[in-house]
């Protein structure tokens, strides 16, 4: 009962607060590989409380989509992060169908950073909306296979019991097969390497970051604040998969949750300073590697 | 105490005599379009009242039936339902079209085929009302081929330009084919229905033969009037080739009749064999995904709006096959959600896209251009045509917060739910669906960010935009119109929901029982929350932001493009070159041609990359296949070059040879 | 009495015509003679008087049909004729108008005639005077056509006569006073030897198939009409081509009373697939618009050939297609006529834009189409549908499949030119003088057969209906 | 009574190969009428009591097949100058082959028929036959008008020939409606002839191919 009232909170809180912290780890972890010290583990915070004070420098040639973009994409992102379940909780809001609104509140934000790239009439951040967008034709057929799977695994069409379906009867070859893909997806959608690299300076190899070369100021730390968040939504939803096991406890197990974040994120900087980036003309070959593991998973279980 | 149907009757003839005054007025004045424009007005109200009156009267189905004088058959008309739910758009539509062409197709300004266009226009909305009301097969086709004639005399509106005569004939050898495969079904169903009345049930006992002929007839017939891939060939050229508000009219009515057909053919099997609906939703998931991704490598917009057409009657046809198999397999909850999700669907493309395809008519009037590539920028020289169709965009890629998504949800969970079947059970299969709609939805962001951003924003890439400007009010009510509807559709389901149940019930009588269920299955309200929520929390964070911001804005300076001294608009990304990596994804469906620039040997000869995007189906298969018939037939022509002796002796031989088949 | 007079006012009518020197008042013979004609053949419909001169003369159901539909096709063209020959006043038109007037007698006898060789004499009689009107025009080519014509037309006759020897010779051995009264033939048929009565259908079928322009006879159609003024093709397509059907008809009555149903029906249904496949074939790419309508018209000859073989309600649908055929044909050719006359030429090459130029002769040009190649709401569609749906219901399903395709070849192949003649801009004149406007006189005749047309696809007087089914059941005949 | 329908028939046989194989219009003019006249007797010897009519109907044909329409092609002939048909479709003796060929599978084709009346066994079917296919092959392959329509005659020679199995049943005015058709067939043809004639200078049907798709 009291849980009831506290979870939610503790959720959203979470949300707000935590998604900066785990570019930090990543960043560390990269460092810590590379033998350098590194930046603080709050650098992200840092930034964006640096960058919402500073005043912004924005291009003649745009309109209102070029300012509403983050907006529109940290407020989607913040929707769908209120639609994953946390650990063992079920998410504030949960309902049927509730996966569909979770992909495309993704694909909403992606039309307004896309608009907003070519909104600046630079040749530069074209070339990146233009990427982003035949991209994530094929990284969201992998992520709807992965939750295909998890609903004929659960036998129900919303996020939240999907992901908290009891662990017991859960055949492990396709949920992992569906993990893999959909920890592609991960990486793929938040820009990290082997996909994109975030913190090149070669704009012609970049995706995500090209496309927010003529934001500055809070607009840039809204972007980065949102990206954040995306990251740390998309982990949440992705550590369901790889450690689904609880302890039963409520604070215990938002203990774990915190620790399984981290360790998330440690893994995808392990990933990154282990890999090198592909070229972009294997990307695709990359998703749709992804989606076939998804879609083995879901074939393996039909059988 | 048939009010509805009546008042409805009197709609129809009041839309088609519409135009029929404007061609005693002279060329050159504008009374006989205010009178058509009247007119249209009257056909609506009516039409609307008759809705009325049929809702409140608890969508009870009003038949009345009159003796006719042809050899067969008699003059019968219906409403119901489903009728009602299509009539509602063509009522629509086609006012908002005439009001819009006040301003935008001026007799004044067009003396030579206004009245024409009028004329046509009327007859082609008399001609749909009355495909959807005909209860009797000869009526049905009569109506049928009204509307596809008034057609394509609407689509030749421009005749002195060869590509419109070349789309035009392209139609209306579509559009035969089309009917002649519906003449030879009708013919078939009344050979085991045992008469022209629609849309009786036949029995299940009847030879699967002639079931599936039957219905394979139908799916031509009614496919290539929807422009299901690959029947889709004509569908293009004639939406890009008509007057902007005749596409509108098109797309967002004419290609529903199709679907229409195909509603009610579902409907003649109690339980239909499983291939009928698998039939249907592969087709669909095929053109959803294909017709969008032909979509987004266009370079004329209203191509690509056409193509994205098709891209929706895939996703209605996907959802219409999902009912049908719900059918097959006694699975009321599929019939809901796919029905439903069909049907609210259509509703929702024939807001959106003709609000796309009135939009797209004022760019081509402040322009005069079709080409993506010579635009740019207008969203600063038209801002109310430019939020405007970004809202379409933002409703058709069915994003949340408008009504687009809803209906496109609610064929998600009917084919999610597919996937919790009992175990292997082929039902299951059909949740494969899920992938192509979401590739689908992806590709639509992927045009849609396309048209808008390579046509609004940026810098302008020729000097046709230089004196590009809103219209006047007349061409911007209608679309503001269209877009609170999808608004109105997106925050208040309700509104419809009822309508979509009871046009389930009508469709499957036996298996939809109430409207109680429905909730369970799809919690409209709850999404329709979370878009009310969207919405406004969006508009608000955005007006909040957006005061908050203008006082931190230090500078507007040109974009920076990476230290280059003078960025120049011709630097900036192209609609060709945003397309051009998915074009390469899938070049093996969709062979497009850049015309490479020519090697310089040592200076570089100034050079521009351009690419045509030809439709696979047509272009690299019927007009080759069709040339090469005609070929080999005129062979035989110098069998008609003979003297008259030889005439003569062909008299002579078939004499002989029947006199020899005589003895045999 | 009435079917004397019938038959004599246009004798009369002629023979005025011939008397009158002046060639501007001339043409007005026409539509007086035409409106008493039509205005008496009313009356003898209704009226339905005996048959005179024993019995030779008289009316059966169909046709009474082909009676009402040479008198109106006539009708309407006898006003157009007024209005074309104003502009060709060069040429005397002395021969050409008794010629035409004749033409409606001969039409008239044939429709009246109940006797074989009266039948014959009378097609005869319109085979030669169409000679002269194709002639009209006094070219090499028309000269040309004429002949191919006149040879073509003469073998066919001769052998239709053998063919009626045949007939009476079938049922000489056991019928004791052998008559060529068809009520007769009909009744004695069943006794009638079967061998020769088949010899007999064959002979008569490519007989009159000639004249009808059955393929492979068809051959001196497209000359002809291409070469003949308008008004001349729509007589020659929708009354000529009427008679010989109907005389194929009765000869085809006179064989199923000998119990030949099946051979004759097979006979028919083989040669109307022939006609409509080398009609499509010569269609496609068709670049001379009266060549185009003369193939049009063997493929509607094949249609009615299929309806007739297919029998029963097929049959129905034969005649009202020979109906809708005769009025649609009007259409085409009188506003083809137009279309020739203002641009100076038949070819598609040079004839563009005819909406604009001729927006009332364009327009219907174009309807005419639409409706010849049976589509909604025009009357051949009634037909055509019927026809296939007596096909299908029996169980012709493999022929009715073809039927269909032929339709759409021929739709293609005739669109192609059509829209080419209707659509798109006009070439500049060449010549200023003499321009053809449409008129009242060239004009009314388009819209009237625009109208029947327009009326038989969506309402069919019921007393038409009646003679129709009168007609279908007066073919059933037991053997 | 059989060979006195025979030998005429046997010499109308003969006629028609002769007409196939010869090539002097002239000659070939007058066997068609020799032909004609010839024909035109048959009735005479066929009918059990002559009565005035049959004579009439007789001498008005032997009038038209032999004098009137001979008479016509003359001028023609006259008019067009020319004396002989050249190089035809099918050479001359292949047509006379054919043409004995024709007769021959008529006369067995004839055999096979079966004879509704007592009394026809005669050679009067298979004559007619072949009198038609002769009609045929002149029509077919020789190129000269005037040939054309002298084969047209000889068609309707061997529909006459027919006509003789029916004497008794057919009335005469149908006989007489033939004789009426031919006559102004042949008057229209012949105007015909002379214009074809003004128009290209000479009767060969090559010259009239102008009509083609």
């Amino acid at each position: 009962m009291f849980y009831n009232v506290i979870n939610p909170l503790i959720h959203i809180g979470l949300l707000m607060a935590m998604p900066p912290l785990l570019p930090g780890v990543i960043n560390k972890t990269k460092a810590f590989v590379a033998g350098r010290k590194g930046p603080p583990l709050l650098q992200p915070y840092f930034d964006i409380y640096k960058l919402l004070r500073k005043g912004m420098v924005i291009s003649s040639a745009t309109t209102w989509i070029f300012q509403a973009a983050p907006v529109v994409t940290l407020a989607a992102t913040l929707l769908a992060g209120l639609l994953v379940p946390f650990g063992p909780f079920a998410a504030p809001i949960h309902f049927t169908g509730d996966l569909i609104l979770f992909v495309y509140l993704f694909g909403l934000a992606r039309f307004f950073t896309t608009s907003a790239a070519l909104d600046t009439g630079s040749s530069f951040e074209g070339m990146g909306a233009a990427r982003e967008v035949t991209f994530a034709c094929l990284s969201e057929a992998a992520v709807l296979l992965g939750l295909l799977v998890l609903v004929r695994l659960s036998g129900s069409v919303s996020l939240t019991p999907m992901l908290l379906a009891p662990l017991a009867h859960r055949p492990e070859a396709p949920v992992l097969l569906a993990a893999a893909g959909l920890f592609i997806v991960l990486l793929a959608e938040n820009s990290r390497i082997p996909v994109d690299d975030p913190n090149t300076h070669l704009e012609l190899t970049m995706i995500h970051e090209v496309m927010v070369l003529d934001h500055s100021g809070p607009l840039l730390g809204l972007i980065n604040y949102g990206s954040a968040m995306k990251l740390f939504v998309l982990s949440a939803l992705v550590l369901h998969l790889l450690v689904p096991f609880h302890i039963g406890v409520p604070v215990a197990d938002w203990v774990l949750f915190l620790v399984e974040m981290i360790a998330m994120a440690g893994v995808i900087g392990m990933v990154e300073s282990f890999m090198a980036r592909l070229q972009m003309r294997h990307v695709p070959t990359l998703l749709a590697a992804a989606s076939l593991l998804c879609g083995f998973g879901f074939v393996l279980m039909v059988r | 105490m048939n009010m509805s149907i009546y008042t409805m009757l009197a709609s129809t003839l009041s839309m088609a005599i519409s135009g029929a005054p404007g061609l005693l007025f002279s060329r050159r004045s504008m009374t006989g379009q205010w009178i058509a424009t009247l007119l249209n007005l009257l056909a609506t109200l009516l039409g609307i009242v008759a809705l009325l009156a049929f809702v409140s009267g608890g969508y009870h189905s009003e038949n009345v039936a009159w003796p006719w004088t042809l050899p067969w058959g008699g003059f019968a008309v219906g409403i119901d339902t489903i009728t009602a739910l299509f009539l509602m758009p063509i009522l629509g539509v086609s006012l908002l079209g005439s009001i819009y062409a006040m301003a935008y197709w001026k007799q004044t300004q067009h003396p030579g085929n206004g009245r024409k266009l009028r004329f046509c226009w009327g007859l082609m909305n008399a001609g749909m009302m009355m495909v959807v009301l005909a209860g009797d097969g000869v009526l049905f086709l009569m109506a049928w081929e009204i509307m596809a004639l008034a057609a394509f005399f609407l689509i030749t509106t421009e005749d002195h330009n060869p590509c419109v005569r070349e789309a035009g004939w392209i139609y209306l050898i579509a559009a035969h084919i089309g009917m002649i495969a519906l003449v030879a079904m009708f013919v078939l169903l009344r050979l085991t229905a045992g008469s022209f009345d629609l849309w009786m049930t036949i029995h299940s006992s009847v030879p699967q033969g002639m079931a599936a002929a039957i219905f394979l007839l139908a799916l031509a017939g009614f496919g290539l009037k929807a422009g299901i891939m690959p029947l889709h060939v004509w569908l293009p050229g004639a939406h890009a080739n008509a007057p902007s508000h005749v596409s509108a009219l098109f797309s967002g009515v004419m290609l529903n009749v199709g679907i229409y057909g195909l509603v009610r053919i579902g409907e003649i099997m109690t339980v239909p064999p499983l291939w009928w609906g698998a039939t249907l939703l592969i087709l669909g998931a095929g053109s959803a995904v294909a017709g969008m991704i032909f979509a987004v490598c266009q370079n004329d917009y209203k191509r690509l709006l056409a193509y994205s057409s098709i891209e929706n009657m895939g996703i209605i046809c996907i959802g219409l096959g999902l009912a049908t198999i719900g059918r097959t397999c006694h699975r009321s909850d599929l019939v809901l959600l796919g029905l439903g999700g069909a049907l609210f669907h259509i509703l929702n493309h024939s807001l959106f896209k003709p609000l796309l395809f009135l939009g797209a008519g004022n760019i081509l009037h402040a322009t005069d251009t079709r080409k993506i590539d010579a635009l740019g920028g207008l969203a600063g020289k038209m801002p109310v045509t430019a939020d405007l169709f970004f809202m379409g965009s933002l409703a058709i890629c069915g994003l949340p917060g408008l009504n687009g998504f809803l209906s496109e949800w609610l064929i998600y969970l009917g084919l999610l739910r597919t996937a919790i079947a009992a175990h292997a059970d082929t039902l299951v299969w059909i949740s494969l669906a899920v992938p192509a709609l979401a590739i689908t939805g992806a590709l639509a962001v992927a045009g849609f960010v396309k048209l808008f951003g390579s046509v609004f924003l940026g810098n302008k890439r020729s000097a046709v935009v230089d004196h590009a400007h809103d219209p006047g009010a007349g061409t911007l009510v209608p679309l503001a119109i269209l877009a609170l509807g999808c608004v109105a559709l997106a925050l208040f389901p309700e509104l419809i929901i009822r309508l979509l149940v009871s046009a389930a019930h009508a469709w499957a009588p036996q298996m939809i029982a109430s409207t109680a269920s429905f909730g369970s299955l799809a919690p409209l309200q709850e999404m329709a929350k979370l878009n009310a929520g969207l919405l406004i929390g969006g508009t608000a964070l955005l007006l909040l932001i957006g005061i908050v911001r203008q006082q931190k804005i230090r500078a507007a300076i040109p974009t920076w493009s990476c230290g280059f001294a003078r960025p120049v608009a011709r630097m900036q990304y192209t609609g060709a070159s945003f397309s051009r990596m998915m074009a390469q994804l899938f070049t093996w469906m969709i062979p497009v041609k850049p015309a490479v620039p020519p090697e310089g040997c040592y200076v570089p000869q100034p050079a521009q990359w351009t690419q045509d995007v030809p439709d696979t189906v047509l272009d690299r298969g019927l007009i080759p296949g069709f040339a090469l018939v005609q070929r080999l037939l005129e062979r035989f022509r110098p069998l008609q070059n003979k003297p008259v002796n030889v005439y003569l002796a062909y008299m002579l031989a078939i004499l002989l040879l029947l006199l020899l088949a005589l003895c045999f | 009495m009435f079917l004397a007079i019938l038959i004599f006012i246009p004798v009369l009518a002629a023979v005025a015509a011939a008397a009158i020197t002046s060639n501007v008042l001339r043409p007005w013979i026409m539509p007086i003679a035409a409106g008493l004609h039509f205005a008496l053949v009313l009356t003898v419909l209704d009226l339905n008087p005996a048959p005179i001169w024993g019995g030779w003369v008289g009316l059966d159901p169909p046709g009474k049909l082909v009676l009402l539909l040479t008198s109106t096709l006539f009708l309407i063209c006898s006003i157009y004729t007024v209005g074309y020959l104003r502009y060709r006043t060069e040429r005397s038109n002395r021969v050409l108008i008794p010629c035409l007037l004749i033409f409606l007698a001969g039409a008239t006898l044939v429709a009246c005639s109940q006797q074989l060789g009266l039948m014959w004499i009378a097609l005869e009689t319109t085979a030669l005077t169409t000679a002269p009107m194709i002639y009209f025009n006094r070219t090499p080519r028309s000269i040309e056509a004429t002949w191919k014509y006149l040879l073509l037309s003469s073998v066919g006759i001769a052998l239709a006569l053998l063919g009626s020897f045949f007939l009476v010779y079938a049922s000489l051995g056991n019928d004791p006073y052998p008559s060529l009264l068809f009520s007769h033939l009909v009744r004695h048929a069943g006794t009638a030897n079967a061998v020769w009565l088949k010899i007999a259908f064959v002979f008569l079928l490519v007989g009159y198939g000639t004249k009808m322009g059955l393929a492979p006879m068809h051959t001196w159609k497209p000359d002809a009409y291409g070469e003949a003024p308008g008004v001349v093709g729509a007589l020659l397509a929708g009354g000529l081509t009427s008679c010989a059907f109907l005389a194929i008809l009765r000869v085809d009555r006179v064989c199923i009373a000998g119990g030949l149903q099946t051979y004759t029906s097979h006979l028919l249904i083989g040669m109307g697939l022939l006609s409509m496949a080398v009609a499509a074939v010569f269609m496609l790419g068709q670049k001379d618009i009266k060549r185009m309508l003369a193939y049009s018209s063997v493929e509607q000859m094949g249609i009615l050939a299929l309806g007739a073989g297919i029998g029963g309600p097929a049959l129905y649908g034969a005649l009202l297609q020979m109906i809708n055929n005769g009025l649609t044909k009007g259409m085409l050719f009188l506003s083809a006529g137009n279309i020739h006359r203002s641009y100076g030429s038949k070819n598609t090459d040079d004839v563009h834009g005819a909406m604009r130029r001729l927006p009332l002769s364009g327009t219907i040009f174009m309807l005419g189409f639409l409706a010849i190649t049976g589509s909604p709401p025009f009357g051949p569609f009634i037909s055509v549908f019927t026809i296939l749906n007596a096909a299908f219901s029996r169980h012709f399903f493999f022929i009715g499949a073809i039927f269909l395709l032929l339709l759409l070849i021929v739709f293609i192949g005739m669109g192609r030119t059509v829209l080419i003649v209707v659509l798109g801009k006009p070439l500049p004149r060449k010549h200023r003088n003499n321009v053809y406007r449409d008129g009242l006189l060239t004009g009314l005749p388009l819209i009237l057969s625009f109208l029947l047309v327009l009326m038989l696809g969506v309402h069919i007087p019921p007393f038409l209906t009646h003679m129709l089914h009168q007609a279908q059941k007066f073919m059933e005949v037991r053997p | 009574m059989h060979w006195s329908i025979n030998t005429p028939l046997v010499i109308v046989l003969l006629l028609n190969l002769f007409m196939l194989g010869v090539s002097r219009m002239r000659s070939l003019i007058y066997s068609a009428a020799a032909q004609g006249v010839i024909l035109s007797a048959l009735p005479l010897l066929l009918e059990k009591q002559i009565d005035l009519m049959i004579i009439v109907v007789a001498v008005v044909t032997a009038a038209i097949k032999g004098l009137l329409i001979p008479q016509m092609l003359h001028k023609a002939l006259r008019d067009a100058q020319i004396k002989r048909e050249v190089e035809p479709l099918i050479g001359f003796l292949p047509t006379m082959i054919l043409g004995a060929l024709g007769t021959a599978v008529s006369i067995t084709f004839a055999a096979y028929l079966p004879m509704t009346q007592t009394g026809s066994s005669t050679l009067i079917i298979p004559a007619s036959f072949s009198t038609v296919l002769t009609g045929f092959l002149l029509l077919t392959t020789r190129y000269k008008a005037i040939t054309q329509v002298i084969g047209y005659l000889i068609l309707e020679n061997g529909i006459y020939i027919f006509g003789m199995l029916l004497l008794a049943a057919v009335p005469f005015l149908v006989e007489l409606g033939i004789l009426l058709d031919l006559f102004v067939g042949i008057f229209v043809v012949s105007i015909i002839l002379n214009h074809i004639n003004e128009a290209f200078s000479s009767l060969d049907t090559r010259q009239l191919t102008a009509l083609k798709e």
